[in-house]
């Protein structure tokens, strides 16, 4: 028997692994580089519903360990997401799941509706807190009352499980775990990125032609980290953990801090192969700390 | 396909002021697939700094797997990168991209390959396999100033090679645009690599020629993943209304892009 | 005439380079190594009313691209501060500013009050941000109506201005920034510490002892500076900004995203040179880039 | 007075399995004024890892400006560092600390020397200054197995020197304070440094001796600034109530801190 397996709301996953959110396209890119049936989900790139272009570049740049982004949610729309990129990851034997972005809260709903009903979409992952979009985005991350709104209502429309993923610019990231989880989240994902700045030395001027962007990247892992374990401690609803994630060993650091399964963004623009080498090596990783299964660690950095 | 491999490193000179020539060592060579290609280099293991850095393939030798590569100083990435010795390993993550098409040039037909300072390297290995061809090959470089003149002897091998400096220290004083109009260069196809100012100023002077342009964004993934190098598309009625640097160009023909 | 000598409310100062508090202790140490009146002003030690031991160790650990620390505002109490480490760093002809910190706001008015009739004491800076102090410390530093009481309360007994150091742990630092503001600031230091987290792989327990810590170093600088750009932008006090500065460059980006003065923490421990070095590159430095006063290029970087 | 300096590799050789003795050049070790004093050590230039490493100093020679280090493999700082070869540079700031006290102790008198596994490197360097003076010592070293051991024969040069493992693969099967009962072994002060249950046997054993242990915390500036490595006092009416492992030790008087 697998000790890598994890089954979660939606999910049942061949190991705890998973590529973040708009850090893998829809799958594409990456499928030519290795057999995409090893990973234990895929999170998709945002999808909105109209088709979005994003913002100026530049769009990236390195920070000290991190990066900042600010893609802002280009994608092709829901209609293009579910018509061409589900069928085509519909190939893999691996659970999708679908990060649904917006400007209003029915923006939200009308994906979650549409896009929850493709057989692969086993679960929905509200981005409700992306700082690179202008309107709307941002407040549904950082209001608890307006997070529960939203998860309540993508709730009512959705057929698979819910996942709401938090934004790490909050005073409290407990109340907003609250809230979505009271709103009936099925399990919460996190962290998105830290809003961050890189002034150019040449012109004085901003690098990233929106202003500001997301940190991420091994920079930001402990913030990860203490968020991850003080959210699992609060609700009762699975995390998936991911900022920062580049090794096994960042895995179990994560495990150990309470989060059920993980997410690797960044991570995968320094190292392609990143996804596939941490699953070799967690295997490993396990003999050596003699864990017989991941899941008998989750939060036993706890008090 | 793209791989990720440690390479060796088998030459570093630097071959003018903060310009340095890197040959490397690997089977990753053997997977090029044209002209204009370009990887993503590694320039330490630690995460400082953390993202790869693009950089264009100048010159290929499939059979003895080595790949040059030809950069400049510009900032603590590229610096760590010259400190490089023979025998130490670089990770590369490539080839990436498309390149310049060529299959289609035939021989006796004319190239002109116009290059813009450190946008000159891709263009080495596209005029050693454009002559391969029998493709009558001409370039026009472009420099700031005598110092940064480089790979003048190297294309002149291949064919005609002008220069045009802008402080006028070597060649013709002022642009690449100016040494096309001097010697009334004619050709088939016109590639060219270097600073935007300088492509625009192709683009708009051969509106009615095939050109074809390499371009240059901040990049992370590299293979098209992230979105970070997109370009709007000229016509507003494109289907996608984008491309990705990394992987639908860099090279892209004139008029397809909004420079 | 010199390029880097700055003026700030209570400061005079030949450039704008002063250690960060907690990162030099009380000066000691360092003038072991150099002649501490290069300095541009020096932020000492957290001051409370009575001595403290601070937390069990570990206190440290290193994180990518920063640390973590918790050591709970260890000093030797107002007294002894006022009686011995004060009038020792008199011999040097360079502004001190007095971080304060306290329990209860009473605490931060007795420290205030008595720190700031010293003579060599010219600003004081309110620690209301310090995320390892279990009472109190956090909550002033994250509601805005406590923050600008602690400060209004502060300024009415204090003999020089008061500074408030702001955490970046919240959602809306420009809120923060205005509510001291209101309460009678005389300017701003930002930032202190982003609350993280590491845990031992081996025994699966938190390192700091604390459980949490805060991040500091090149990690943060992309959120230091961010907060720096939003909030200079939202008040009309200055700001002394800080999070990350390991070079001269790094002062600039501050100083174009819109700070009239910086601190070094961090930096100080990977070389206890760094404060002479960068104050010695910053010079050059202006030269290359054709800057005639540090001052002109505040918030170059605005739109 | 502390000095930063970049020192350089003239040495790099495994004694032990993952335990390396790293040679360092350069005009800082004139500054060290006592056995047990320790660098904080610099295992890259880059941000990765960030913190320097507190190292204590194990051979000196100060007539030809050098110094050993002997460090294990823990982590990524001292795997980092095991691939340093001879030219390379290493920063290092020291010397830090204030070592044991050998001043007083005079020619006759016997030291009993305790070092338990990769914390034995700092005692010889204090065996050869003890010995030098004159001072009878013996060695008496804890190790987990055979493979661990390190130092003794070095250490034998200046006095008899006892090895204990616990699994018994070589020397005595057991601990440290077994080997000292079981040769009834006499002093009239001992010097310790080790993993702290062994110093806690130690500090217990002897209670009325003079005692002297090198302790261990994690550290960020090394110097006494930033009060990361504090240890209580035993003494709960001590004016302090505190000392600073760094600054005022890392050598301490067994009872002077809370172990
Ligand atoms: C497809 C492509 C091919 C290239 N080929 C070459 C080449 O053959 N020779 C050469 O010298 N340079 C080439 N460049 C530019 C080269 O990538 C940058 O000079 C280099 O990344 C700078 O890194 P740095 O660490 O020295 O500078 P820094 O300014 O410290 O870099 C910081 C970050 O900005 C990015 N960056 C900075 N400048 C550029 C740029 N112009 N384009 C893309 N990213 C940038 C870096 O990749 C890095 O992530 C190419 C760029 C692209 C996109
Ligand atoms: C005064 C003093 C003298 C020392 N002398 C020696 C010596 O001569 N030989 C030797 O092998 N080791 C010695 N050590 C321990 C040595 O500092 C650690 O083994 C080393 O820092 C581990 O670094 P790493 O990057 O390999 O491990 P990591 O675990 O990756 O280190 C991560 C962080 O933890 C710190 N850390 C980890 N373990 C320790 C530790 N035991 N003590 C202090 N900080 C630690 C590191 O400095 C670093 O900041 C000494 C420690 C101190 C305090
Ligand atoms: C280039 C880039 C694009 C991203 N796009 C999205 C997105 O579309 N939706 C989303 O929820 N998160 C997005 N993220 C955030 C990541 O999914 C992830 O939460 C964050 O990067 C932290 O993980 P990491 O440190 O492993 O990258 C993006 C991150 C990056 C770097
Ligand atoms: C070891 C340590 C101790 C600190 N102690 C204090 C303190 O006593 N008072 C305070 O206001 N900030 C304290 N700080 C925060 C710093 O002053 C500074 O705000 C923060 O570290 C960000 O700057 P840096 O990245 O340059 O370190 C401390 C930081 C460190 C690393
Ligand atoms: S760099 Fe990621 S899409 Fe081009
Ligand atoms: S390490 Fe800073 S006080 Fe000891």
């Amino acid at each position: 028997m697998s000790r890598l397996n994890v089954s979660l709301p939606g999910l049942e996953m061949k190991n705890p692994i998973m590529p973040a959110s708009g850090c893998f396209g829809f799958g594409r890119e990456f499928a030519n580089l290795y057999d995409l049936n090893i990973l234990g989900a895929i999170m998709i790139k945002a999808t909105t519903v109209e088709p979005r272009f994003g913002n100026p570049t530049p769009r990236v740049t390195e920070t000290p360990g991190g990066m900042l982004n600010a893609i802002g949610l280009q994608n092709p729309g829901m209609e293009k997401v579910i018509g061409e990129e589900l069928p085509w990851l519909s190939q893999f034997d691996v659970p999708i799941i679908a990060n649904v972005a917006g400007k209003t809260i029915e923006d939200y709903e009308t994906v979650a509706k549409e896009i929850s009903k493709v057989d692969n979409v086993k679960a929905l992952e509200l981005n409700i807190s992306c700082p690179n979009v202008k309107q709307g985005g941002i407040t549904f991350g950082t209001v608890p009352e307006v997070a529960k709104e939203v998860t309540e209502r993508v709730k009512a429309v959705s057929e698979v499980p819910v996942y709401v993923k938090l934004s790490p610019n909050v005073t409290d990231i407990k109340e907003m775990a609250k809230a979505v989880e009271a709103g009936g989240a099925d399990g919460i994902t996190l962290i998105n990125t830290l809003t961050g700045m890189r002034i150019d030395l040449n012109t004085g001027k901003p690098i990233i032609a929106n202003v500001t962007g997301g940190l991420s990247g091994p920079a930001v892992k402990p913030v990860a980290l203490r968020m991850v374990y003080e959210v699992s401690q609060t609700v009762d609803i699975p995390i998936i953990g991911m900022g920062g994630i580049q090794s096994a060993e960042d895995v179990l650091e994560f495990y150990y801090a309470g989060a059920s399964a993980v997410a690797v963004g960044t991570a995968n623009f320094v190292d392609p192969f990143v996804c596939p080498n941490i699953i070799r090596d967690l295997e490993k990783l396990l003999d050596q700390y003699q864990i017989n299964h991941i899941t008998d660690i989750i939060g036993r950095s706890w008090a | 396909m793209v791989a990720v491999e440690k390479m060796v490193v088998t030459e570093q000179i630097e071959i003018a002021k903060n310009i340095f020539k890197l040959v490397l060592k690997g089977d990753l060579v053997v997977k090029v697939t044209a002209p204009g290609q370009f990887v993503n280099l590694k320039v330490t293991e630690s995460l400082d700094p953390i993202l790869p850095r693009p950089i264009s393939i100048a010159d290929l030798n499939k059979e003895n797997h080595k790949m040059a590569i030809i950069y400049r100083i510009e900032g603590r990435g590229t610096e760590l990168l010259s400190y490089k010795k023979i025998g130490d390993e670089v990770t590369i993550i490539g080839p990436l991209g498309n390149g310049f098409p060529i299959q289609d040039m035939k021989s006796g037909q004319k190239a002109l390959i116009v290059g813009g300072g450190i946008g000159t390297p891709p263009l080495l290995e596209l005029s050693k396999q454009l002559a391969l061809r029998g493709v009558e090959v001409t370039h026009v470089l472009g420099f700031q100033t005598k110092e940064a003149v480089i790979l003048q002897q190297e294309l002149s091998e291949y064919g005609k090679t002008y220069v045009a400096t802008e402080d006028g220290t070597e060649g013709t004083k002022g642009f690449v645009t100016d040494v096309i109009d001097q010697y009334e260069l004619e050709f088939d196809r016109l590639y060219t690599c270097g600073p935007t100012p300088m492509l625009k100023a192709l683009e708009a002077k051969f509106p009615e020629k095939e050109v074809y342009l390499s371009l240059e964004e901040r990049m992370a993934c590299g293979i098209g993943a992230c979105y970070a190098c997109v370009k709007e598309t000229c016509k507003k009625d494109d289907e996608l209304g984008y491309r990705k640097i990394c992987s639908d160009g860099p090279v892209f023909r004139a008029g397809e892009v909004v420079l």
